[in-house]
């Protein structure tokens, strides 16, 4: 329609109330017609300033913050910080408490997922359905975090040093009966939407981000990912222990929002491969070694990074030999990925926009912190 | 014709058709007055059902609301804010005086002139009109899809935007 | 109470009188267009009527008649628009006394 | 396999020959650049074929009451290494830093959450806003002088390795 | 023909129209001619319409589309309120009712109110020309067919009226966007409907339900393309998914409803199940052959066999909504332009030619069948020419990523592998 007939070009607010912006995200979109001449986001709705407050917090005390900056994959930010913090003391896992980062990490990455393409398939339209059958087995997964932790959102159960409790009994056959069920579901979600006529239609072609864009705007994960370049911290850098596992790297052809999806698809398969390699050779002994409550790292500085579900989730902390960091730094994934929204969504039509920002799957817990 | 039901249905077409067909005219704004003229449109359709042309007032319906009027609201949203208002130009004294006088001279036509009317329904149906406009109006039935195909063509020639469009412009 | 031809016929006539008012006095084009839509409508309610009510024996003709008019009206309708169209995106306006470029 | 992380050392001999006089000092963390050289210097990092640091991983500011700093973590995700770099700010008042957006599209939002917190301005910014506050928020909330709490006590410990003369905190008077 | 309802008795209940006859008849002895005729027109309406169908078919709409559309997405459903939740309509109607019905400070007062108005009139009118049984039609007149396209052309007006009022930027885009879908959805509508009319040769819908008991056969089995068409054209109109751009959620939040609330939302929410159920009926009169069932319409009452055959078109509507992603509206414009189109054109064209063998040679009714078989040929043979045309092929880039075991830098396509799609 605008091709033959100039409209008023007009302002739109997409967000912060809005279906589909996931949280109190806003980007103010100029419209020309049903096309989008300029993209500007706008953020900070939920901004808590953890980075600040852990400068006056124990180390152990702030645990809990990293649960609450990417809510949806606490166990994942709760082992990245103390990656860093063991980095900074020099303190080593045994191997218990390694294994059991894994498998944690690698089901909150299933569940995260779970979230990330339901609510996808629910950007494109398909009303509900998917992000209620994805979030079926989300919940399963949650339920073994409460076995586990106690909790089901912000779990807190990494320590520095290990994790913070021994699994419960039944803990492993929990796992095992829930593996098959998730296979299940991936399989549906590939039939039924990856493999979907109008998703097709909708999905690709669409958002496409080249290899060099991706590389040169930081982006990580599944963004990085699916336009085709091979680039996984668990293999390129392996911490906890990931290079005892047997897993691939997911690589897409294009570089649109259909490949991201496919790649968390696939994501999803092989971190079902981690947790079974995992519970098959879980070794035994003591699941943490004992760290002093407060704990004082001697000075220095370290960076520690983990792939979360999201990209590379980096924690970089500054120590003055003190009882807090002087400096607590997260290297957000979801803010950086964002970095190609601009460049992602102009010129594309209002559909395409929140396609888009669907597949850049973002938690605005940890755009904001 | 005659019976209490008919004889309601026209009075109330008359005054929705005469009021909307006055409201088109006396509204301010441009969409006001496309929703009257939908209203009057509707008015005419329910005049052809009560004479008994039940497919021209169903054509009418389609036609004038389904695409007409649905073409005009889209012209008006596609131009902008400041042309929606619907006032008269300084024509419009002149212009009252010629529709009340050429009304009244209508009326007075109307009334004094002796019609050969017949009360008789004549049995028209949408088969009598078929076979008519593929029999006797094959000729003008013809044209008139030729006519809306030049339309067609004309009206996407016109809004083509052309890539000399801007000297012309500027000339 | 019995409908006659002149109950249609003077509906039609004030129909019509308002059709030709609008569309001599708006100053938006499309308004006129919407007058002479009215008028068209005018003229389909009299031939109706006449077909309806006239001795003629090929009354169907006021039926073909009517069906011509709508079709050369949906061919006015979006020929007109479409100048509208075109003449907004050149001009910058659709009023008919600020387009005054055939105007002596 | 890991992530090869190139010591300061090795990372000063480096770049001294790719940027003649682009180091100011090295140290055993990292290696700090001049800011009059830092895009010239990093163009050519990501540029030349044996270092190939094309992704800018991380880039952060931290506060050490007299001067800030700010970190670069760039990596080559074809050779799997990965260095850190960094750039000292003395000018508390008016922190100036050239922007490497130029070199790296993906500095944008970090350099813009550097600016929100830390008041540092990086020049030839795009568009250099303050992006989790708003515009208008009075001072810079990261800094360690941005807040004094009851009773003397300041965010982060008073002492620190490395800092000698540190500013007086300012003293916080109940009514 | 209908000689098997030869009992006239007013409790004969495979004809609801005896029913109404001795209603009639006794009014007739109380009350004048004239009067009897508008009194009985009012009663009928209101009893049947207002008391019996809209309720009955709003319940299934609400209560029946929520339940199905909860089992398929994997949660229960309303089941608090009453036994099995049987009474969560009646619940959402007092809430509905409860709420205030917001209209902004600078919306257009007077048509946001009258939008759902003109919204709820085309919805009870719809009903009016669709047959529940031999005698139970309210208005049979000669052009049934296009009264239906005529009215169900109507509520874009009232959607449009309620996406401008409410000077909200999403309600504006929805009401662009329906405008547009309706333009470009009517067109195929009326062209395959025509086919259906010139194959029957009768726009009555009580005609077509006896020309498809006559034959007897399903007009869906004669005419595919026509009922694709229709299936099609009519969701689009209809705003269901995948084709419910105009109130497209996660796009622009509610499209032309954004600014409703309270009871004007409840009206526009409740009239579209009955729109829905309109074009569900429809469907089942034209191409599914209406009350009748094969002769079985002698022994169960026809309009039970037609309200079944509605709800199980309503059935399918209800799971494509609870099934697909919905199209972006370039893709429905041009799906509307250069696919419906043209297979509607070549569908009338090759219907017209059948219908002139037809009759010309005087050839026996079994000839359908024959008709039949080339129509599903032909529209086989359409879709894949059409998409050799367009050259459209999803799977030519695979479906699940590759896989590769050692990090590094960009990996380039490898061609052999699948190149780029389309």
């Amino acid at each position: 329609m605008s091709e033959i007939v100039k409209t008023e070009p007009f302002v739109m607010n997409i967000g912060p109330q809005h279906p589909s912006t996931h949280g109190v995200f806003r980007v103010k979109v100029t419209v020309d017609g049903e096309q989008i001449t300029d993209a500007e986001m706008v953020i900070g709705y939920l901004h808590r300033s953890m980075e600040k407050l852990a400068e006056e917090r124990t180390y152990t005390q702030n645990i809990p913050f990293t649960d609450r900056t990417d809510y949806l994959s606490s166990m994942s930010n709760n082992l990245g910080y103390c990656l860093a913090v063991e980095k900074l003391g020099g303190l080593s896992v045994p191997a218990r408490g390694q294994a059991i980062r894994v498998i944690m990490a690698e089901l909150q990455r299933l569940a995260s997922h779970c979230m990330g393409a339901g609510a996808f398939a629910n950007d494109t339209g398909a009303w509900q359905t998917p992000v209620m059958w994805f979030n079926r087995e989300r919940e399963r997964i949650l339920d073994i975090f409460e076995m586990t932790s106690g909790a089901r959102l912000t779990c807190n159960y990494m320590r520095i040093g290990g994790v913070a409790f021994e699994l419960r009994s039944g803990f492993e056959e929990a796992v095992r009966n829930l593996l098959p069920r998730l296979q299940q579901t991936i399989a549906d979600g590939q039939e039924l939407l990856a493999e979907n006529e109008i998703f097709i239609a909708r999905a690709r072609d669409v958002a496409v981000v080249s290899p060099e864009t991706a590389i040169g705007a930081s982006l990580t994960g599944p963004m990085l990912r699916g336009s085709g370049v091979a680039w996984d911290i668990r293999k390129a850098d392996p911490y906890s222990g990931y290079e005892k596992y047997d897993f691939q790297i997911p690589i897409g052809y294009k570089g649109d929002a259909y490949d991201r999806f496919t790649v968390r698809l696939e994501e999803m398969r092989q971190s079902i491969k981690i947790v079974e390699q995992a519970l098959d050779d879980l070794p035994g002994g003591p699941h943490s070694t004992e760290v002093p409550l407060a704990f004082r790292p001697p000075a220095g500085e370290a960076y520690a990074r983990i792939e979360s579900p999201r990209g590379e989730l980096g924690y970089y902390l500054i120590s003055d030999g003190g009882p807090s960091p002087f400096r607590f730094h997260i290297r957000p994934p979801s803010l950086i990925n964002l970095s190609v929204l601009k460049e992602m969504t102009v010129g594309a039509s209002v559909a395409d926009a929140i396609i888009a920002l669907g597949s850049v799957d973002i938690v605005v817990g940890e755009i904001d912190r | 014709m005659s019976g209490f039901g008919i004889t309601v249905a026209f009075w109330i077409l008359a005054a929705l058709t005469l009021a909307s067909a006055g409201g088109v005219m006396a509204s301010r704004n441009l969409i006001h007055a496309v929703l009257f003229l939908i209203v009057a449109f509707l008015g005419v359709s329910g005049f052809f059902i009560l004479l008994s042309a039940d497919f021209l007032a169903m054509a009418q319906i389609i036609i004038y609301v389904g695409a007409i009027s649905v073409l005009i609201l889209f012209a008006i949203v596609l131009t902008p804010r400041a042309e929606r208002d619907n006032s008269e130009t300084s024509m419009v004294l002149p212009a009252l005086l010629l529709g009340t006088t050429l009304a009244a001279v209508l009326l007075f036509v109307l009334y004094d002139a002796n019609w050969n009317v017949t009360n008789v329904e004549p049995g028209l149906s949408a088969e009598v009109l078929g076979s008519a406009l593929l029999s006797v109006w094959v000729l003008p039935f013809e044209l008139a899809s030729v006519l809306l195909t030049a339309a067609l063509v004309g009206a996407l020639m016109i809004v083509r935007r052309q890539e000399d469009e801007e000297g012309d412009s500027a000339s | 109470m019995t409908l006659t031809l002149e109950h249609f016929l003077t509906v039609s006539i004030l129909l019509f009188a308002m059709g030709l008012v609008i569309a001599l006095s708006k100053r938006n084009s499309i308004g006129i267009l919407m007058g002479v839509e009215l008028m068209l409508n005018a003229v389909n309610l009299v031939l109706i009527t006449f077909a309806r009510f006239g001795e003629s024996t090929m009354s169907i003709t006021g039926h073909a008649f009517v069906a011509f008019i709508i079709t050369v009206a949906a061919a006015e309708a979006a020929v007109a628009l479409a100048l509208v169209i075109s003449v907004y995106r050149t001009r910058g306006t659709i009023e008919v006394d600020r387009l005054k470029l055939l105007r002596f | 396999m890991s992530t090869r992380w190139w010591s300061s050392t090795e990372f000063a001999e480096f770049l001294s020959k790719l940027v003649p006089d682009s180091i100011s000092r090295v140290e055993e963390n990292a290696c700090y650049l001049v800011p009059e050289k830092l895009v010239e210097a990093m163009m050519a990092l990501r540029d030349d074929a044996d270092s190939n640091f094309v992704h800018l991983t991380n880039l952060c500011a931290a506060d050490y009451w007299d001067k800030f700093e700010v970190i670069y973590h760039i990596q080559s995700l074809e050779k799997n290494c990965i260095a850190s770099v960094k750039v000292e700010v003395l000018d508390r008042e008016n922190p100036v830093l050239p922007s490497v957006t130029s070199v790296w599209h993906g500095a944008w939002l970090q350099e813009c959450e550097a600016y929100d917190l830390y008041g540092i301005r990086f020049e030839n910014h795009p568009n250099l806003t303050r992006i989790l506050l708003w515009e208008g928020y009075p001072g810079w909330p990261l800094r360690k002088d941005f807040l004094t709490m009851p009773g003397g006590l300041q965010p982060g410990l008073n002492e620190f390795a490395g800092t000698a003369a540190k500013p007086e905190p300012p003293v916080h008077t109940v009514e | 023909m209908l000689s098997f309802l030869a009992t006239d008795h007013w409790y004969d209940l495979r004809d609801l129209a005896n029913l109404y006859r001795v209603v009639l008849e006794g009014l007739d002895h109380i009350f004048p001619t004239g009067l009897v005729y508008v009194l009985t027109a009012l009663l009928g309406f209101i009893a049947f319409f207002v008391v019996f169908v809209l309720p009955s078919q709003l319940y299934v709409g609400v209560y029946g589309e929520r339940r199905l559309i909860g089992r398929m997405q994997a949660r229960q459903g309303p089941n608090r309120v009453g036994p099995l939740g049987l009474l969560q309509p009646v619940a959402d109607a007092i809430k509905l009712l409860q709420k205030e019905a917001l209209t902004p400070r600078s919306a257009d007062r007077l048509i946001m109110w009258a939008a759902p108005v003109l919204f709820v009139a085309p919805a009870i009118l719809i009903f009016a020309v669709i047959p529940f049984g031999p005698r139970m039609v309210f208005a049979d007149i000669p052009v049934s067919l296009m009264y239906f396209l005529a009215i169900s052309s109507l509520p874009v007006i009232a959607s449009f009226m309620a996406g401008w009022s409410s000077n909200n930027k999403y309600s504006l885009f929805g009401a662009m966007r329906i405008v547009a879908m309706s333009i470009s959805y009517e067109i195929p509508l009326v062209l395959g409907l025509l086919a259906v009319s010139v194959l029957s040769g009768t726009m009555s819908l009580q005609g077509m339900v006896y020309w498809q008991q006559d034959i007897p056969t399903w007009m869906i089995l004669i005419q595919p393309i026509a009922f694709a068409v229709y299936f099609i054209g009519v969701s689009a109109e209809l705003n269901r998914t995948p084709t419910d751009i105009a109130e497209a959620e996660s796009e622009i939040v509610a499209g032309y409803l954004t600014e409703y609330s309270g009871m004007r939302w409840g009206l526009f929410y409740g009239m579209d199940i009955a729109y829905a159920l309109g074009a569900s009926a429809f469907a089942a009169t034209i191409f599914f052959g209406g009350w009748s069932l094969f002769g079985l319409e002698q022994w169960v009452p026809p309009w039970l066999i037609f309200i079944l055959k509605t709800y199980l078109f309503y059935f399918v509507f209800i799971w494509t909504r609870g099934t697909l992603p919905r199209l972006r509206i370039d893709q429905l414009m041009s799906f509307a332009w250069k696919f419906l189109l043209p297979i509607a054109l070549i569908n009338l064209l090759v219907v017209a030619v059948e219908r002139l063998i037809w009759t010309s040679n005087d050839l026996p009714d079994a000839i359908v069948w024959a008709f039949g078989a080339v129509n599903i040929v032909l529209m086989v043979g359409i879709v894949f020419i059409w998409a050799k045309v367009f050259k459209y092929d999803p799977k030519k880039r695979p479906t699940k990523p590759r896989l590769v075991n050692e990090p590094g830098g960009y990996r380039p396509v490898d061609l052999e592998q699948g190149g780029p799609s389309l």
